[in-house]
């Protein structure tokens, strides 16, 4: 069994966090525990992973509130020190809110709801949480948020493109990045993005509800195995560079 | 047993049980009849006080006390092989084997729906979801079934888009997955839309938790949100002498808080895995009343509540406010004295409020407290139980005879056929319904094996080999042309798309949704329809184990169609036989089935 | 053009979960000054001047902007 | 007590989805004069006296009540 141990946050009001409890534990076979929010130090921990949810009910903003939880201390710290944290839906939001992840999000363009599957590609697959993927690899994973609009100013866009870490688009079952591909309006398709050291990611859609045939998709898994081979890798070998240059991916115009 | 009071004090504190000066005849301002009336000064053996008026005002009310319809519903079939809890408690229970077991059942929210749709349809799914979580079980899924007027109107659609965005809004912020439901458009529903609500829970048969108050000076705990007045209903307080506040200190729509509803059930599952709670019941219409008097009759034993302990949100509340508020995210447990510290732990860590409020006594009667004062003494298993049931007339509709024999247009030509065919597949009751429920978290607890979109919803049990699949179905129109069978074909569909999916049907719940039973028309209609869903049950062999009856669905005296609502269950024995519906291959054969 | 500021908020005595949350969340951040927060939405309508009518405003706050079951309004009139 | 109202609008530029559909819903339902709808945030917060300091406001907002990011926001401080 792997040495590998993962921490799952529990925030008031998270919800996939038995989930991805369940596909670390009985999918992938990985030591996995539960951290509560008001843990301050948690000990022995490889992987932190922040679930989807609704975070103190999504009250004022979604993530506004956890991000001050104790345990989030603990959080910016690991992932100073280079720890990999997984931000997933809520998890996303709280880690934008939080600043470990520039931008925000807004309220889905339809106003609505949205619970589907959908497909991003992986526009970069040099960082740990998708080394496991082939460059520009279609995943079928499902959304389900209310606010899942990301937005960003345009200056730190372009840093986070110079710097590759623009991860994950909404994009057609063959890989290109479409309007009608986008399930909530995301500013120039973004469904996951990396800090610029790669260490911490978030994404809307939901690895841990596609990780098993049954379910539909398995796709999630390979975020979750990406995570695990870069640790038992024990060498950091993706990302190094400063200059990120995405693979020639097809992309109808945007902005027309 | 330590604070069972001195008979002194119960003494001194039965003087100001004397009625107030009420006004007379204040008791059919709270909705109670004369019969009614004479009934309660016969239990009580004097006149009542206002706040015990009140009481019985609420807990007698047709919607708790199912006065019209009880007798009707003896007709179901409620036991089988898999059966554990069947009607009567907060949630029927089935078996499935490997010790565990399934909690369901379905309510309506109606009224509130047509009021405010968000909150309305949000507040329905809270008050089902509690209904499964009192018996210990995590609810692992919800269904919705839902009938509006036609689309064309603009108010329909404002009802439409409410209430679906707030069934969305509360079951995916609790984390339960929506796997299924159906919507139809009619114009009998315009005014009085039906929103009915089904959630389904997963519990280990040795950890099921039942209502029924055991043991004497046990401790009586409140779990949840602060009361406020919520739900208090315009017509509880008509009289001039008690109505000292204005209507807008009495809102009487509540806001859902789905948030507070995912820790307070947390909590709650945790107290009962632990074996903290002896009994533990939610709150829902008629508040504490209800649920205490519930508790109580059911235990037979007494309870005796400190109303200067039940933490509140409103100023100055009255007494009777506090014990008929409907206020959301509310539980009543029952637990040892020596275990109050270790629950009021474990709520202070899921930051949800527990307050011990009472007792359990010995003498079977409900009292309630002010500190010191006593303020209303009813016998529970009166209050909950003895009811008086109205003996309803029933005539069979006139309509029928026009209507069965209503001409038929007949279709002429091929053109005409698929004319009609594309017609059909616009409508609003026959095309996707893919709007509504891509609102609905379908995916959370990584169970759902089968999609909306589909016969019916299916959820695997981790764990074992085994998947269960779930349908909510009615037919108000078959209904209408023939009540008998109408309530036959609703079963027999909800069924036929458990099988396609694979499963076998094995348990029943419903929600019976119809106009005014004091109409004998109507009365008919709903005695009708009970026979017809009985029999088929009978010949299914699928038991009743819980249901929900709305009745009053009509505006300006023009009732809905009669609208059963059933939702099944079915169990798949190995997950890899589920079935969907999609032809597979080119070259397969399409066989019909059936006459 | 006229702009109007319509100031919704939660009816006294119903539940306001976002506001209760709010409080809590400050009052643990270290501000137990505060006693109460309601959460409510801001409005800003830019208006012609042309069509302009206070009974249509008093109308759309009623008919759409507010729910006047669980929420009150007001509002103010200025010229930009 | 001190009475501070928060108002969080949406910051200039930043696209405002609820409003946009608010304002075609007016129009829809014949308020064709409504050129322009914006929705921000309403919070009354109600604060005890001898803690009360201007610059624990301004700290509330920009740390939990607006997001710099997307959001601008003003208050009003009276007394109650
Ligand atoms: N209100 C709803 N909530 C969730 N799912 C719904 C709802 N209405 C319809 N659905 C889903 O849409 C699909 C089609 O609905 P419907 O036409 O009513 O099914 P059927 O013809 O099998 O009775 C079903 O899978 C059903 O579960």
């Amino acid at each position: 069994m792997s040495k590998v141990r993962f921490g799952v946050i529990v925030f008031p009001g998270s919800n996939c966090d038995r989930d991805c409890y369940y596909v670390l534990k009985d999918l992938l076979q990985v030591k996995v525990d539960y951290i509560w929010h008001q843990e301050e130090k948690p000990k022995g921990f490889d992987c932190l992973i922040l679930p989807g949810g609704f975070s103190y009910g999504d009250y004022l903003r979604c993530g506004a509130i956890a991000r001050f939880s104790p345990v989030m201390e603990f959080v910016q710290d690991f992932a100073e020190q280079g720890g990999l944290v997984l931000g997933i839906c809520n998890g996303f939001q709280i880690l934008l809110e939080c600043g470990l992840l520039p931008g925000a999000m807004l309220r889905n363009q339809g106003l609505k709801f949205v619970c589907q599957f959908i497909y991003v590609r992986v526009d970069n697959n040099q960082i740990p949480f998708t080394g496991a993927a082939q460059p520009g690899q279609v995943l079928q994973l499902p959304v389900k948020h209310n606010e899942g609009n990301y937005y960003v100013e345009e200056e730190t866009l372009k840093e986070m493109k110079r710097r590759g870490q623009i991860v994950l688009r909404y994009s057609t079952k063959e890989g290109v990045v479409t309007r009608e591909a986008n399930p909530n309006g995301a500013l120039d398709n973004i469904a996951g993005i990396c800090n610029e050291r790669k260490n911490v990611f978030g994404l809307m859609p939901h690895p841990e509800n596609s990780s098993e045939p049954i379910l539909g998709s398995q796709d999630g898994l390979l975020i979750f195995k990406s995570m695990l081979q870069y640790m038992e890798d024990g060498e950091f070998r993706y990302g190094g560079g400063e200059e990120f240059r995405y693979e020639e991916g097809r992309e109808d115009d945007l902005d027309a | 047993m330590g604070e069972a009071r001195s008979s002194g004090m119960r003494k001194a504190g039965r003087m100001i049980l004397m009625p107030e000066n009420l006004p007379p005849k204040i008791y059919q301002d709270l909705g109670l009849t004369d019969y009614e009336y004479e009934r309660i000064v016969s239990i009580l053996g004097r006149q009542p006080n206002y706040l015990e008026l009140s009481m019985f005002s609420v807990r007698w009310s047709e919607h708790c006390s199912y006065k019209s319809s009880q007798k009707a519903l003896r007709d179901f079939p409620t036991e089988g092989k898999r059966v554990i809890q069947g009607p009567g408690e907060n949630a029927g229970i089935f078996s499935i084997g490997n010790g565990l077991a399934i909690a369901m059942k379905i309510e309506s929210h109606n009224h509130p729906s047509a009021v405010e749709p968000y909150q309305g349809a949000a507040t329905g799914v809270g008050g089902i979801i509690r209904d499964i979580f009192a018996m210990g079980a995590r609810p692992i899924a919800n269904l919705n079934s839902l009938r509006f007027g036609p689309l064309d109107r603009p108010k329909v659609r404002y009802l439409l888009e409410g209430v679906v965005a707030g069934i969305g809004g509360y079951s995916n912020c609790v984390g339960i997955p929506t796997i299924g439901g159906e919507v139809y458009f009619e114009d009998c529903y315009e005014a009085n839309p039906l929103v009915n609500a089904m959630c389904v829970g997963l519990v280990k048969t040795d950890t099921i938790i039942k209502s029924g108050a055991r043991g004497i000076g046990n401790k009586l705990i409140l779990i949840g949100s602060a009361t406020g007045r919520d739900g208090i209903h315009g017509a509880t307080f008509a009289s001039d002498e008690l109505d000292e506040s204005s209507e807008e200190r009495r809102p009487s729509v509540q806001v859902g808080d789905p948030f507070t509803e995912k820790l307070v059930m947390e909590a709650c599952l945790e107290l009962v895995e632990r074996g903290l709670l002896v009994s533990l019941q939610d709150l829902g219409a008629a508040g504490l009343t209800s649920s205490s008097s519930e508790m109580a009759a059911k235990g037979g034993v007494g309870l005796e509540i400190d109303i200067s302990r039940v933490p509140l949100r409103g100023e100055g509340m009255q007494p009777f406010e506090i014990m008929i508020s409907e206020s959301q995210e509310r539980m009543l447990a029952v637990a040892e004295p020596d275990k109050v510290e270790e629950i009021t732990k474990v709520c202070d860590r899921w930051g949800i409020r527990a307050a011990v409020i009472g007792q359990v006594t010995e003498d079977g009667i409900l009292r309630v407290v002010n500190e010191s004062q006593t303020l209303a003494e009813i016998p529970a298993r009166a209050l909950s139980q003895e009811v008086p049931l109205r003996n309803l007339e029933v005539r069979r509709p006139a309509y029928l005879d026009n209507l069965h024999h209503y001409p038929l247009p007949s279709l002429e030509s091929e053109k005409d056929l698929s004319q009609h065919m594309l017609e059909l597949l616009a409508s609003p009751n026959l095309c996707s319904r893919q709007w509504v429920y891509r609102q609905y978290d379908q995916l959370v607890e990584t169970n759902t094996i089968g999609l909306p979109g589909a016969d019916a919803g299916v959820v695997r049990i981790k764990g074992t080999h085994k998947a269960l699949a779930f349908k909510i179905d009615g037919n108000g129109r078959y209904c209408y042309l023939d009540p008998f069978a109408g309530g036959q074909i609703a079963v027999a569909e909800a069924a036929r798309n458990l099988v396609c999916r694979g499963a076998q049907p094995v348990a029943m719940t419903d929600c019976l949704n119809f106009g005014n039973p004091e109409k004998p028309e109507i009365y008919w209609q709903f005695v009708e329809c009970m026979r017809g869903m009985s029999q088929a049950c009978r010949v299914l062999g699928i038991p009743v184990v819980s249901g929900n009856v709305s009745f009053y669905n009509e505006n300006f005296g023009e009732p809905i169609y009669p609208t059963p609502t059933v939702g099944m269950a079915g169990l798949i024995e190995d997950m890899r036989w589920c079935t969907t519906p999609e032809f597979k291959d080119e070259g397969d054969l399409v066989v019909l089935l059936g006459e | 053009m006229k702009r109007v500021l319509v100031y919704v908020t939660p009816k006294k005595g119903i539940l306001d979960p976002a506001g209760q949350a709010t409080q809590r969340a400050l009052q643990s951040l270290g501000y137990h000054e505060v006693e109460e927060v309601k959460i409510g939405k801001y409005i800003q309508l830019t208006i012609q001047d042309n069509n302009f009518s206070e009974s249509s405003i008093k109308e759309m706050c009623s008919r759409l902007l507010a729910n006047p079951v669980i929420e009150d309004y007001h509002y103010e009139v200025s010229d930009v």
